[in-house]
């Protein structure tokens, strides 16, 4: 279960509840705080009033056990641009923990195995968000938070994305996804809309 | 933060700082020679930019325009000295004096900035006299 | 994984980096030999000065490719948002610290390896005097410099960050390694290298508070 | 012990409390003039110039005491993340970087009737000019980041790691060179000072002290309304309801 409460930049107030294993789909006007409630909810931002737990640990307190669990997929990529595809995922592995072996098949997974040993810095932005998201696959992360992630992105790969929703799904995961894509998220078991840095609907 | 870590961080900074502290009092390096040292060091140090430091020995002052000659010692050396600066108002017989310059093959130390080293005392002038040797009006 | 591990590998990936996009090579050295040359040209021919200054002019030489290195290894942290990708890596947050200050002393090393090499050629410093001595006060040096810049480097990523930041915190902070690496360096260019020993028990000294402390403290500047 | 220490910060700031603070404070430093200017005579060696050491130790002394207080309310900070030990380190760098530049320039003023120059490289002087451009950066550092928790944490950092660096620069800079005099009053031993010119310059000490500890409270009040400015327009919305309703969600949590 995950529940946050409070105020930060750009994030009036937000109260919010999500049951284990649910889709949680995020709507809203550009600029009405979905991304920082996602930034919140992944730790990546402190709330500057409030409090929450996500997943059970306390959002002040327990960010390393909150870290370990959750995929906080944004809007930047995060990848080294002087890389190659395959080395940044390796460092992502080794920063999480993760078994190297796990790389290939991610890249796989995002259709990007023959360029694997190609720097970052040639990518396409959609190239180069297939790789951010192969490094969301290289875990299982209990709580995937996805901010915007079919921005940019090609039909193929948009269907690589929500496989990776509908996975994670069915494996008892939680998700929330940000998005403006009205085609998408049709499964989910809630939807909340944003306004003005406030949970209006 | 971890607890173990933050004991042995100040255990390492404390211990540092003692170390260095104690080690620093043998001081080995100082602002400024002696003229025993100067005269020990001999030519080897003609022509190189040092500081000495030491008293003035009284009577041994003589000024001719704005050339001071005078002799200092830190007790068992004297070294004598042709300074070219300014030369501030505190100066004095028996004062302690720090001097910037080189060492000449002359045997004489050629200063041309002369400072004059507090001695951190502070009393009321004797009664009677009027100090004003060094009086704010001119030193700003 | 281990602290030792996650430091490892940050640093790896910072080298790997650093020689791929060869900034070093490219730009700092650059810097550090335009300005040594910039030092002879303003003090003259006399070679007797040049000499003497020898020691000041390859530690700033140095201090300055240190701030430029820092600056360099978080640039390429915030080029894309990386650095959030260290802050939510379940790692500890000491070992961004390490990992960054052992690849900027790495560099700085490789660098110094030019830098003294091009002051010996350009002032006339002595090298082989005592030779042991002079790596010792590089090495130490080094340490605390990297210490320094990895520790408040990453301020220099800030949203509204301003260039001087970074000099304006490192330089009044790195004195102490200027100092005594100045006067052990030109101890040991003057055959005096016995003398040396408290400037470089001085460095260590440095290199022990900043780097512990730097451990400690590191969490603070990256967490959010 | 923190505890206490805040509820005697908190009697000392409220307004009464500040008022009258300025008051003995104004006291203490009209108090300070008649004994420097009129009540000590004038040195046997420096003559007047030597009153100039009543306005210059004590403002040294601040310098110190304000940095020493940074240090101290940093590590506070850290530990408890409460804001109030952000503010405090924060009006404290201010006063003591005013103070430092200010012994430095007095410093400087007295060093040319008395040494002979304007400017030498000394340890106390240098360690001093160091210690004034670190909390230079200090400040610069407060400028740094947007958000206030952030700030204050990397403030933090740079309080407790500046503070470190004194004793070892201190250190550097004295094996380095040595022209400043001793320490003059002493606790152990006797002091080099006349009793009648030590009244005078603790007179002085006592009314800087006084004046630092108004200075951080005025600063501290201005702080306190900075900081509830910048809330509110964070959260117009939300304004002073935001604490009731926080409350209210933690005491529901508890």
């Amino acid at each position: 279960m995950t529940r946050v409460f409070g105020a930060a930049p750009g994030l009036v107030r937000a109260s919010l509840t999500v049951e284990r294993g649910d889709l949680l789909l995020v709507r809203g006007p550009n600029g009405a705080g979905k991304s920082t409630l996602l930034r919140v909810i992944g730790t990546a931002l402190a709330p500057t009033y409030g409090s929450g737990a996500v997943l059970g640990f306390d959002l002040a307190l327990e960010r390393d056990e909150i870290r370990r669990r959750t995929e906080l997929l944004g809007h930047r990529t995060r990848l080294y641009e002087d890389l190659t595809a395959a080395e940044n995922l390796r460092f992502a592995c080794a920063m999480h923990g993760v078994a190297l072996s796990a790389v290939p098949a991610a890249l796989a997974r995002v259709g990007l195995a023959d360029v694997a040993k190609e720097r970052v810095s040639g990518f396409s932005q959609g190239m180069r968000q297939r790789v951010a998201l192969a490094r969301a696959l290289l875990r299982r992360p209990e709580l995937l938070l996805l901010d915007e992630p079919y921005a940019g992105l090609d039909a193929e790969a948009k269907e690589i994305v929500d496989a990776a929703i509908a996975e994670a799904l069915a494996d008892g995961r939680t998700v929330v996804l940000a998005t403006h894509d009205l085609q998408r998220g049709g499964t989910a078991a809630r939807t909340i809309v944003m306004d003005q840095g406030r949970i209006v609907g | 933060m971890k607890r173990g870590r933050v004991v042995i961080v100040l255990a390492i900074v404390t211990g540092t700082l003692i170390w260095v502290a104690t080690k620093g009092l043998s001081g080995n390096l100082i602002y400024y020679q002696t003229p025993t040292e100067v005269l020990h060091a001999g030519s080897s140090i003609v022509g190189e930019r040092t500081r000495v430091g030491g008293y003035v020995v009284p009577g041994s002052v003589q000024a001719s325009g704005a050339i001071v000659r005078f002799v200092v010692t830190d007790g068992t050396t004297r070294l004598s000295v042709i300074n070219t600066g300014a030369v501030p108002a505190l100066f004095s017989d028996g004062r302690g004096v720090v001097l910037e310059g080189t060492y000449g093959a002359d045997g004489v130390f050629h200063s041309d900035t002369l400072l004059v080293k507090h001695n951190g005392l502070y009393t009321p002038p004797a009664p009677g006299v009027t100090p004003s040797s060094a009086d704010l009006s001119g030193g700003g | 994984m281990t602290l030792v591990g996650q430091s490892v590998a940050i640093a790896a990936k910072d080298l790997r980096i650093e020689v791929r996009g060869r900034y070093a090579l490219g730009s700092v050295l650059p810097f550090a030999g335009t300005l040594l040359v910039a030092f002879g040209l303003s003090l003259g021919p006399g070679r007797t000065l040049l000499a003497e200054t020898a020691p000041g002019l390859l530690w700033l030489a140095v201090l300055f490719a240190s701030v430029l290195s820092s600056r360099r290894a978080y640039e390429h942290e915030g080029e894309d948002g990386a650095l959030e990708g260290l802050l939510l890596a379940p790692i500890d947050k000491a070992a961004v610290f390490i990992g960054k200050g052992i690849a900027i002393a790495v560099q700085l090393l490789a660098l110094e390896l030019a830098i003294v090499l091009l002051v010996s050629g350009l002032f006339d410093l002595s090298l082989a005097v005592a030779p042991l001595t002079l790596v010792a006060a590089l090495f130490l040096g080094t340490i605390g410099l990297a210490a320094v810049g990895s520790l408040f480097g990453v301020l220099a990523e800030a949203p509204r960050a301003r260039e001087a930041v970074l000099p304006l915190l490192v330089l009044p902070l790195a004195t102490p390694v200027l100092i005594a690496g100045v006067r052990a360096t030109a101890l040991a260019t003057a055959g005096r290298a016995g003398e040396a020993g408290s400037w470089l028990g001085l460095l260590l000294a440095f290199d022990l508070v900043f780097v512990s402390v730097g451990t400690l403290v590191f969490g603070f500047l990256l967490e959010e | 012990m923190v505890s206490s220490l805040e509820r005697v910060a908190g009697r000392i700031t409220a307004p009464r409390g500040e008022r009258i603070l300025g008051w003995a404070t104004l006291v203490a430093m009209a108090a300070s003039a008649v004994m420097s200017l009129v009540v000590s005579p004038p040195d046997a060696q420096q003559g007047n110039a030597a009153r100039l050491l009543y306005i210059h130790v004590p403002s040294a002394w601040l310098a110190y005491l304000s940095f020493a207080v940074v240090f101290v309310a940093s590590i506070a900070y850290l530990a408890t993340r409460r804001t109030r030990w952000d503010r405090l380190a924060a009006a404290s760098a201010e006063v003591g970087v005013l103070f430092t530049a200010l012994a430095i320039a007095l410093g400087s003023l007295w060093g040319k009737p008395v040494w002979g120059t304007w400017w030498t490289w000394d340890p106390r002087i240098t360690t001093t000019t160091i210690l004034l451009l670190i909390y230079v950066g200090y400040l610069a550092v407060r400028r740094l980041s947007d958000s206030p928790a952030r700030r204050a944490r990397w403030a933090a950092v740079v309080g407790v790691v500046g503070f470190l660096d004194v004793p070892v620069s201190y250190l550097s800079v004295t094996w380095w060179r040595g022209l400043h005099q001793g320490t003059t009053i002493r606790l152990l031993g006797e002091s080099t000072i006349a009793p009648i010119m030590q009244v005078a310059l603790m007179t002085g000490v006592f009314a800087f002290t006084l004046l630092f500890l108004y200075l951080v409270t005025v600063r501290l009040r201005l702080g306190r309304l900075e900081d509830r400015a910048v809330a509110e327009a964070l959260s117009p919305r939300l304004g002073q309801s935001a604490e009731a309703l926080l409350e209210q969600e933690a005491s529901a949590r508890g």
